[in-house]
């Protein structure tokens, strides 16, 4: 790693205290959900083998957050729903900027009927209701986990078409590409060069900022049950499993996963704020 | 003039700003109207006049970063306009231009080394090392030592990061150099040492300069011959002397009068013009600055001045000198203090 | 003038993007590997049945045909019948739209009557412990699964306190005893007009929770773009303008600048409401609130795709009305946009 | 958030002494519903708007809760007869009873009830298949013309087509009854309906059977899906019956005060269709092991909580032609492992995709338990959630490249073993429901054979169905899981409830007082 | 004599990097009825001395030491509230980019009105009756009308006119102009400077024209400090320092400007560059770029010191005789 220069951007996100837990909390989050199998005796519950003998016990130490309806281990539940949460996150952001950020830069920098026409679809895409058009793609592929992240990233992709146009327009408009242009710089060049590393800033902020929120909207969809699916579990389908049970005593089987979504969408919220402010300089002073 | 380096006629851009309903309506803006000139190699032409007169516009449809919509650039002989798309890339080798801010003309994301060997990148085959020692001899002449290839824009000062502007694009040899306001966002005693590097720059390469500014002092300075820019045309031009000695169009006058002058003893009586320049967008009948001359006579409202020589080398666009060619009118520079206020 | 060209166009180009949306949830609705002629027949069809129901809903016809006779009833305002109840989408959706646009409203004035004060004293107090209380609670609001706060609240509200009623809409005693006259499908209105304050009561009782629970996001929302817009403005220099010229605090702070912040912040919660419409789907199931959101994730689970094209488009068309008017609401606040 | 918070309290405060109680006139039942009533056409409703239907409408004949000396008892038909041939059936009805809309029912009104509902040919319909023409041989004398011999007092007795509507009723379209109007001879009337929330029944005050003290003159469907909310309901005596609580959570509610859970046997199983024409679920011996594979113990015990019970072939034990001493399966691994081996899949070594109803929990715990024992002999079983009709969809599109295990569940439409047989397993030249694909003519002549005589000679029919299942739990084409309780649950103030098997979750307000 | 006086003003900003020394002590007297200018390059404080003075610094900043004295109270003292009544009403600012400090959703009328109601007692209808007279009195065309006429519709000029009328509106005794004109082209520059010299002379108003312009100075100023790196380096009368410039900064920098005649010859340059704030500086701060640099002027700090009539220059060598 490089040295952390005093005033970078590095440097703003470590002294940003609530930047520093979430990341502390993500790491663990990510930690124990990478070594899940080795961190839990209770590895293959966690990918979703039944011990019947344990159903519904409630917290105690051999299970801390106690056993759900097929007797699972709800630690080791958590730990490999993990995977599939945040990866849903991380995936649908990914995938929503793999097909957002080039789209949104072609438009800006090339601007006429090209533009127009990737604009347009975009308006299209972005009237969907989000969770709607998700839900009903989901219907349509069949419910599982790699349909539900395409399903979340085609209703996520427009906004990052529309921010990378934005940021496009506003970096085109800086002299150094014109400059560029002055001295016979190709477009293509150009794009690569001069305006991908520039717009990407915003989009990666914007990107830590949504993880949270697609891991929610994800977890929605696994909650009506259009994500990932059984015997695996990921931290939605565990509150929908739990549910049922819920209000009849066996409060520990959807409070625990709840509070996973809650704290880990929170922890990116915090973190991408944090990015925010150390990546603008002008924040820096507003805040 | 068949040997000058540039010649520019009748150049004009319009730009369509697209409104209404669906964008129906056009809206056209005439930021050049007919401009022509010609620059001689080793001459520098300074270009003045106030913001939205059209001199941006004009360097840049000169390096065809805007495409005009009329008239004719020949540089070196060749059209310009007629080029072709890489044609004109190639041809941006031999002409250069420098912006008005240094920090935002440069990627704040590349060094100083990358920064300067983009043009060679672009337009030659050159390996590392070769690449290394060009910019490192750019750099020692445009004052800098090779420290500076590894620095970001961010970590300059001002001066510091127009001399690496400059070095970049001197980097293919060019012989023609716009420079655009290259000294207006810097401090006096900065932009001092720029205007000694560009005259250095000139003498030692045979360089031909374009100097676009609104900034008298500087133009005076370091141009052969001056052009008046306002509203999209030139409407006075001539030598750097004969301009402030002789101003001739009323706009010149007043431009040169408001201009202070950091001598207290100056004193003398200011022309204070009325009102703003209007929009290029819905520019007045007649002559453009007619409804802010203080001299303004029936045919300017409806009749375009055309150019016309009121001393050798000296052109000027304005109906004050319909019947005099090589005359000389000293018009009154006075002007109420109520219409001032106007 | 211009304003109305300006409202024209953004007309034109939203009547553009519900053609898209229209053909986009067509085209998903028949790639999906179903039957809905079996659907329709219900639960134990026979093969005749199916081929015969195939016949009268159009479906053996080619999709550009079906197309054209969708496009041809929706231009009818007929959004169609659905496959599992049968029953005419316009009717169904005249009686679910009004509960979730109850809800969603309910939830929305909640977000804007308590975000908006509390985000511009955050962003004129910045590093305050109030300020840092704000993010946190602005950024709780967001993070939050609100079908997983639903079940919370539930369990304290009913279940522990016994305050709010589980679920639903109204009481079944209101039902029996003193039903109320429906005329617009909101239950609060169509109470107070015909004075039946029982029922009013009732009503407002059952939608405090669900309304409370669906209002967290934009709450979260709202503080949030209030307290950063609020922060931005008041680092613009005619902010320094007006304190140089003496003005005091308070005039400063919610009579100029919050003209100014609440723009950008106007954006995001129409962009909210929007959103809520969607939120309000899972906060609708487990509350049992008889809304579009319950019917369409019914619909789902049904693969019931005539009810799942009608509610994305009547949502469609909500997200588009609330966003062209929150930006023909901006212009009118904003002097300099007429101009454009 | 502390202040939204007190602002709740605050509200919550002044309003809740305003919902102590209202006081309430009326008898009122309440029937907590799982699930929303989508098509209440008495011709072509063929799902869970029964409940309302058994109410406001009635058949001409009823069938017996099982344990009832008689298999049917008179409703709207006091007497009927066939002939010889089974071929001409002539039922007479009961003098005196009105519809609703003051209609009186006599034989024309029969007729043109069930002409409709055959000639729109939807729902259930098809169990009418047999009907020739119906004729109004008297004013109160209606007589059926066959083209095939058929128990057809039985088939009327069926809970989904057989309604009588009033001849009004029968002149309009489907989707005058979904706007919630009805006419039927039944007890009660549809007073209300809020699609999607709540349903009102009134007692219809000319019932022929006439009203006594103590009965409910009002029915209340709460519709609500969320089964906790069910259960809340229930136990809070908000709710006076409801059912479709998770099995896990009957045990505690059964102890808990005021509340009964009723637990009899239904007609409904679960079972686990094989594909028999793909590899490798085609070998049989890949079949038999996984028959042997599967926990029955412990999906008997655990998931459906000791309530039901594993199945022993398709056809449940209270229904005759359940063979007492078929084959039953049991889990066994060793035995599972052993032919596997003989199929030729030594360490087992491939995978399955089981399908079954996304929201069914039941199912999808199933698959969940199996799925852990295939494990253990190297077979890997990926379970997938659908909507019905896309699992089916995927089922009847290609056998070869269909499900390999499909979940499903099957219920008469009326009360007959041959519809588990025919249904499920005869050959099907399309898939339709046989989704195991199976074809053994063997078994195809012996269920029709059976079907044949079962009006007539019911001993010999039996014997037939039996040798039928036996051929057919030899080819293990299906994984028999369980024979399905049905599980009320019932206010203890309420009596008079008796559950129907026969009418699946239907309550017969009219037989209940408090 | 003097309306404002500013005594060793030192002001330091906190940053990530350290604390940024941006005054260094400052002293300054304000004359009444006088233009003052401060001039200096970027960075020099000229800005920060004209926030200082209305108490209108950012957040980070910290006013270490010194006295703003005006009218015998010392601004630095008095409360919040009184320092609201000033300013203002006593002290009023213009700003460099008028469409920036005027508030683009309020009409110009509304934001005048928001000053007199702040401090002055009219009614209603004597606003605004008073409204038209200030924009009268700014030179804007069409008075009446410009009241109910919103920032965007104004051009720069224009724009800059309203806000001097808004600074006008409680007719305050002192105005502090941060470039006034910079954001304006020269013609219009000229309007402003020239509508400035009217009002001062009309009103009676003291001005602190803050400008890196040295020919703004020179037309418009009758008083000048010039800044550097937080201190001031000389000051007197415009006439004596553009005549004489004692300082070598001050000399560096009018020899740096190109003049007429001068074309083609190389200008006078100051080699090297501004210190950083960040700095601590011991010593003369121009002592590194100074061609006349002595020992001395690297350990001590030279004071202002009298160099003719109204004329200080804090420097060494000119000034060798009174130091000795």
């Amino acid at each position: 790693m490089a040295r952390i220069e005093v005033g970078s951007s590095a440097w703003f996100l470590i002294r940003d205290r609530a930047a520093l837990i979430s990341m502390a909390f993500l790491l663990l989050i990510a930690v124990s959900a990478i070594f899940a199998p080795l961190l839990t005796p209770y590895a293959k519950q966690g990918m979703g083998d039944p011990d019947l003998t344990a159903k519904f016990k409630p917290p105690s130490i051999e299970h801390p957050l106690g056993a759900d309806s097929l007797g699972r281990d709800q630690v080791a539940r958590l730990m490999f729903g993990a995977r599939r949460s945040l990866s849903m996150g991380l995936l649908v952001v990914l995938i929503a900027i793999a097909i957002g950020a080039p789209l949104g830069m072609i438009a800006g920098y090339l601007g006429g009927w090209i533009d127009e026409a990737i604009m347009r679809v975009t308006d299209v895409f972005l009237a969907f209701p989000p969770l709607l058009l998700a839900i009903a793609i989901a219907a349509a592929l069949g419910a599982s986990y790699i349909n539900a992240v395409m399903a979340i990233a085609v209703t996520w992709w427009p906004w990052y078409a529309r921010l990378a146009r934005a940021q496009t327009l506003s970096v085109r408009e800086r002299a150094y590409i014109e400059a560029a242009n002055s001295i016979g710089v190709r477009d293509r060049v150009i794009i690569r060069r001069h305006i991908l590393p520039n717009i990407m800033t915003p989009i990666i902020v914007q990107g830590t900022l949504d993880v949270g929120t697609a891991i929610l909207v994800a977890a929605g969809l696994s909650f009506i049950g259009l994500g990932t699916q059984a015997p695996f579990a990921d931290w939605g389908v565990m509150i929908s499993d739990g549910r049922l049970f819920f209000l009849s005593g066996r409060w520990w089987l959807s409070t625990f996963p709840g509070l996973a979504i809650f704290l880990t969408a929170m922890a990116f919220n915090f973190l991408g704020d944090g990015v925010r402010v150390a990546a603008d300089p002008r924040l820096r002073r507003l805040l | 003039m068949t040997d000058s380096l540039l010649i520019v006629r009748d150049l004009s851009m319009t730009f369509r700003r697209r409104s209404g309903l669906f964008g129906r309506r056009a809206q056209q803006i005439n930021a050049l109207s007919q401009v022509s000139f010609a620059i001689e190699a080793g001459e520098t032409l300074g270009i003045v006049g106030e913001s939205g007169c059209g001199k941006s516009t004009l360097a840049r449809c000169l390096l065809r970063l805007l495409r005009p919509t009329g008239g004719s650039v020949r540089f070196d002989g060749v059209e310009l306009l007629a080029l072709g798309d890489e044609d004109m890339r190639r041809m941006r080798q031999q002409m250069q231009i420098v912006l008005q801010n240094p920090f935002s003309s440069l990627n704040p994301r590349l060094n100083g080394f990358d920064l300067i060997a983009e043009p060679l990148r672009t337009h030659t085959e050159m390996s590392r090392k070769e690449m290394t020692d060009r910019v490192a001899s750019l750099l020692a002449e445009v004052g800098l030592s090779s420290e500076f290839m590894s620095r970001h824009p961010h970590q300059l000062s001002g001066g510091q990061a127009q001399r690496i502007a400059l070095a970049r694009a001197l980097a293919l040899n060019p012989a023609f150099l716009i420079l655009d306001e290259p000294t207006s966002s810097l401090d006096v005693s900065v932009q001092a040492q720029i205007i000694n590097l560009l005259f250095r720059l000139q003498r030692q390469r045979g360089l031909t300069y374009l100097f676009i500014t609104h900034d008298l002092g500087v133009i005076q300075h370091i141009s052969d011959r001056i052009a008046v820019m306002y509203l999209g045309r030139i409407v006075e031009e001539t030598t750097s002397e004969e301009i402030f000695a002789h101003p001739q169009h009323p706009y010149t006058q007043a431009l040169l009068s408001s201009t202070p002058v950091p001598d207290p003893a100056s004193g003398g009586q200011r022309i204070i013009l009325p009102g703003t320049a209007p929009s290029a967008a819905n520019p007045p009948a007649g002559c453009a600055f007619h409804p802010r001359c203080s001299q303004v006579m029936e045919e300017c409202r409806t009749l375009f001045p055309t150019p016309r020589a009121t001393a050798p080398d000296h052109q000027v666009s304005c109906h004050l000198y319909d019947f005099a060619q090589y005359q000389r009118i000293a018009p009154t520079i006075t002007i109420p203090e109520e219409e001032r206020q106007q | 003038m211009v304003y109305l060209s300006f409202l024209l166009r953004r007309m034109g180009l939203s009547v553009f993007v519900l053609v898209g949306v229209l053909i986009l949830t067509f085209i998903v609705s028949r790639v999906i590997p179903s039957n809905p002629a079996a659907l329709y027949a219900g639960a134990r069809p026979r093969p005749e049945q199916v081929e015969e129901i195939e016949k009268k809903l159009g479906l053996d016809k080619p999709l550009t045909e079906q197309f054209r006779v969708y496009l041809a009833d929706l231009l009818d305002g007929d959004l169609g019948e659905s496959y599992h109840s049968r029953r005419s989408i316009n009717t169904d959706l005249s009686i679910f739209l009004p509960a979730t646009l109850e809800l969603v409203i309910a939830a929305v004035v909640i977000a804007l009557v308590f975000g908006i004060p509390i985000g511009t004293l955050a962003g004129a107090y910045p590093r305050s412990p109030f300020d840092y209380a704000t993010r946190f609670v602005a950024i709780a609001g967001v993070s939050v699964p609100s079908f997983w706060l639903a079940l919370i609240a539930q369990s304290v509200f009913f279940s522990q306190l016994g305050w709010l009623p589980l679920g639903s809409r109204i009481s079944r005693d209101a039902t029996l005893f003193y039903p109320i006259a429906a005329q617009t499908g909101f239950y609060l209105i169509d109470a107070a007009i015909s004075g039946n304050w029982d029922a009013w009561f009732d009503a407002l009782h059952h939608l405090i929770l669900p309304a409370l629970v669906l209002s967290a996001y934009p709450l979260g929302v709202t503080i949030r773009m209030t307290q950063a817009s609020m922060l931005e403005v008041l680092s613009e220099t005619y902010i320094t303008a007006a304190r140089a010229a003496g003005l005091s605090r308070p005039v400063i702070l919610f009579k100029l600048a919050l003209k100014n912040a609440i723009m950008p912040a106007l954006t995001v919660v129409g962009l909210s409401f929007a959103y809520s419409i969607t939120g309000a789907f899972l906060v609708e199931v487990i509350f049992s609130w008889p809304g579009v959101g319950k019917y369409v994730t019914e619909a789902v689970l049904n693969v019931d795709f005539p009810v799942i094209i009608a509610v994305t488009l009547v949502v469609t068309v909500f997200y588009i009305g609330v966003n062209l008017a929150v930006d023909l609401i901006q212009a009118l606040l904003d002097p300099r946009v007429r101009l454009i | 958030m502390k202040r939204l918070l007190l602002f709740c309290i605050a509200l919550s405060l002044l309003l809740t002494p305003l919902f102590v109680s209202v006081a309430q006139d009326r008898n009122v039942f309440v029937y907590g519903h799982p699930v929303a009533f989508p098509n209440l056409d008495p011709s072509s409703g063929n799902s869970n708007e029964n409940v309302v239907m058994g109410n406001v409408y009635e058949t001409l004949t009823f069938y017996n809760a099982p344990g009832s000396d008689e298999i049917l008892s008179p409703k709207l038909a006091v007497s009927w007869e066939a002939s010889e041939d089974s071929l001409t059936w002539t039922f007479n009805l009961r003098e005196g009873v009105t519809f609703h809309d003051g209609a009186a029912l006599n034989a024309e009104a029969v007729k043109k009830a069930l002409d409709r509902t055959i000639s729109i040919g939807e729902g259930s319909a098809w169990i009418f298949w047999m009907i020739d023409s119906i004729e109004a041989a008297d004013e109160l004398v209606v007589q059926f013309n066959l083209n095939t011999p058929a128990p057809l007092d039985l088939v009327l007795s069926a809970g989904y087509a057989a309604w009588i509507m009033s001849p009004n009723a029968a002149d309009q379209d489907n989707a005058w009854f979904n706007d919630g109007n009805a006419a039927g001879t039944g007890p009660y009337m549809i007073a209300s309906n809020e699609p999607g929330q709540r349903m009102v029944l009134e007692a219809y005050p000319d019932y022929w059977g006439g009203w006594t003290v103590g009965q409910f003159d009002t029915i209340v469907f709460e519709i609500v899906e969320d089964p906790t909310v069910l259960e809340q309901m229930i136990r809070s005596g908000d709710a006076d019956f409801t059912y479709s609580l998770p099995f896990d959570n009957y045990g505690p509610l059964a102890d808990a005060s005021g509340v009964s859970v009723v637990v009899t046997p239904s007609f409904q199983n679960l079972l686990i269709l094989l594909n028999t024409v793909k590899e490798p679920t085609s070998n049989k011996l890949v079949r038999q092991a996984l028959s042997y594979s599967f926990p029955y113990a412990d999906v008997v015990t655990n998931l459906y909580a000791g309530m039901g019970t594993q199945a022993r072939g398709p056809i449940p034990a209270n229904m005759w032609g359940h063979g007492a001493g078929l084959l039953q399966y049991s889990q066994d691994l060793d035995k599972a492992r052993e032919l596997l081996a003989e199929a030729g899949y030594p360490d087992g070594g491939f995978s399955l995709v089981y399908t079954h109803v996304a929201s069914d929990l039941d199912e999808q715990q199933v698959g969940e338990l199996w799925r852990a024992s295939l494990a253990e002999i190297g077979v890997d079983l990926e379970i997938r959630g659908l909507a019905w009709e896309a699992q089916w969809d995927l089922a009847i599109n290609d056998p070869a490249s269909a499900q390999e295990a499909f979940g499903f569940y099957w219920w008469p439409d009326y009360i007959t073993p041959n519809s588990w047989l025919t249904g499920m397993f005869v050959s099907e030249e399309e898939p339709f429901f046989n989704l195991s694909y199976y074809s053994n003519p063997d078994f195809d002549s012996l269920v029709a054979g059976a079907s044949a005589i079962s009006g007539t000679d019911r001993v010999a029919a039996e014997a037939m169905y039996v040798a039928a299942q036996e051929l057919l739990l030899n080819d293990a084409a299906a994984i028999y899981v369980v024979d399905l309780p049905d599980i009320h649950v019932v206010r203890d103030d309420v009596s008079g409830y008796v559950n129907n098997p026969g009418y699946p979750h239907v309550v017969f307000f009219y037989d209940l007082t408090r | 004599m003097a309306i404002l006086t500013v005594e060793n003003l030192r002001v330091q900003f906190k940053t990530p990097y350290g604390a940024v020394y941006a005054l260094r002590g400052i002293d300054l007297a304000l004359a009444k009825g006088d233009i003052l200018g401060l001039v200096g390059e970027t960075g020099c404080g000229k800005s920060v001395t004209g926030r200082s003075i209305i108490r209108l610094l950012d957040e980070n900043a910290q006013i270490t030491d010194g006295k703003i004295i005006f009218e015998d109270n010392d601004l630095l003292q008095v409360d919040d509230a009184e320092m609201r009544r000033i300013r203002g009403n006593r002290i009023a600012m213009i700003f460099q980019d008028p469409a920036a400090a005027l508030n683009p959703l309020f009409t110009i009328g509304q934001q005048i009105n928001d000053v007199l109601r702040a401090h002055a007692s009219e009614a209603r209808e004597d606003r605004r009756n008073r409204i038209v007279e200030l924009l009268a009195s700014v030179g804007l065309p069409d008075p009446a009308q410009m009241v109910d006429v919103y920032p965007h519709q104004l051009s720069g000029g224009q724009q800059q006119r309203a806000m001097i009328a808004q600074s006008l509106a409680a007719e305050p005794d002192v105005i502090i102009a941060d470039e006034p004109t910079t954001a304006l082209d020269v013609t219009i520059q000229a309007q402003i400077l020239d509508l400035l010299r009217k009002l001062q002379r009309e009103r009676a108003i003291s001005v602190i024209l803050i400008t890196h312009d040295l020919g703004i100075v020179a037309e418009t100023c009758q008083h000048v400090v010039v800044l550097y790196a937080g201190r001031v380096v000389e000051q007197g009368s415009v006439a004596a320092i553009f005549a004489d410039p004692q300082h070598p900064y001050t000399r560096g920098l009018l020899a740096a400007l190109p003049r007429p005649g001068g074309r083609g010859a190389d200008l006078k340059v100051i080699p090297g560059s501004v210190p950083s704030g960040l700095e601590r500086i011991v010593g003369c701060a121009f002592a590194p770029r100074c061609e006349h640099v002595m020992e001395r002027c690297r350990q001590q700090q030279p004071a202002l010191a009298e160099m003719g009539s109204a004329h200080l220059s804090a420097c060494f060598l000119h000034a060798s005789a009174q130091y000795d």
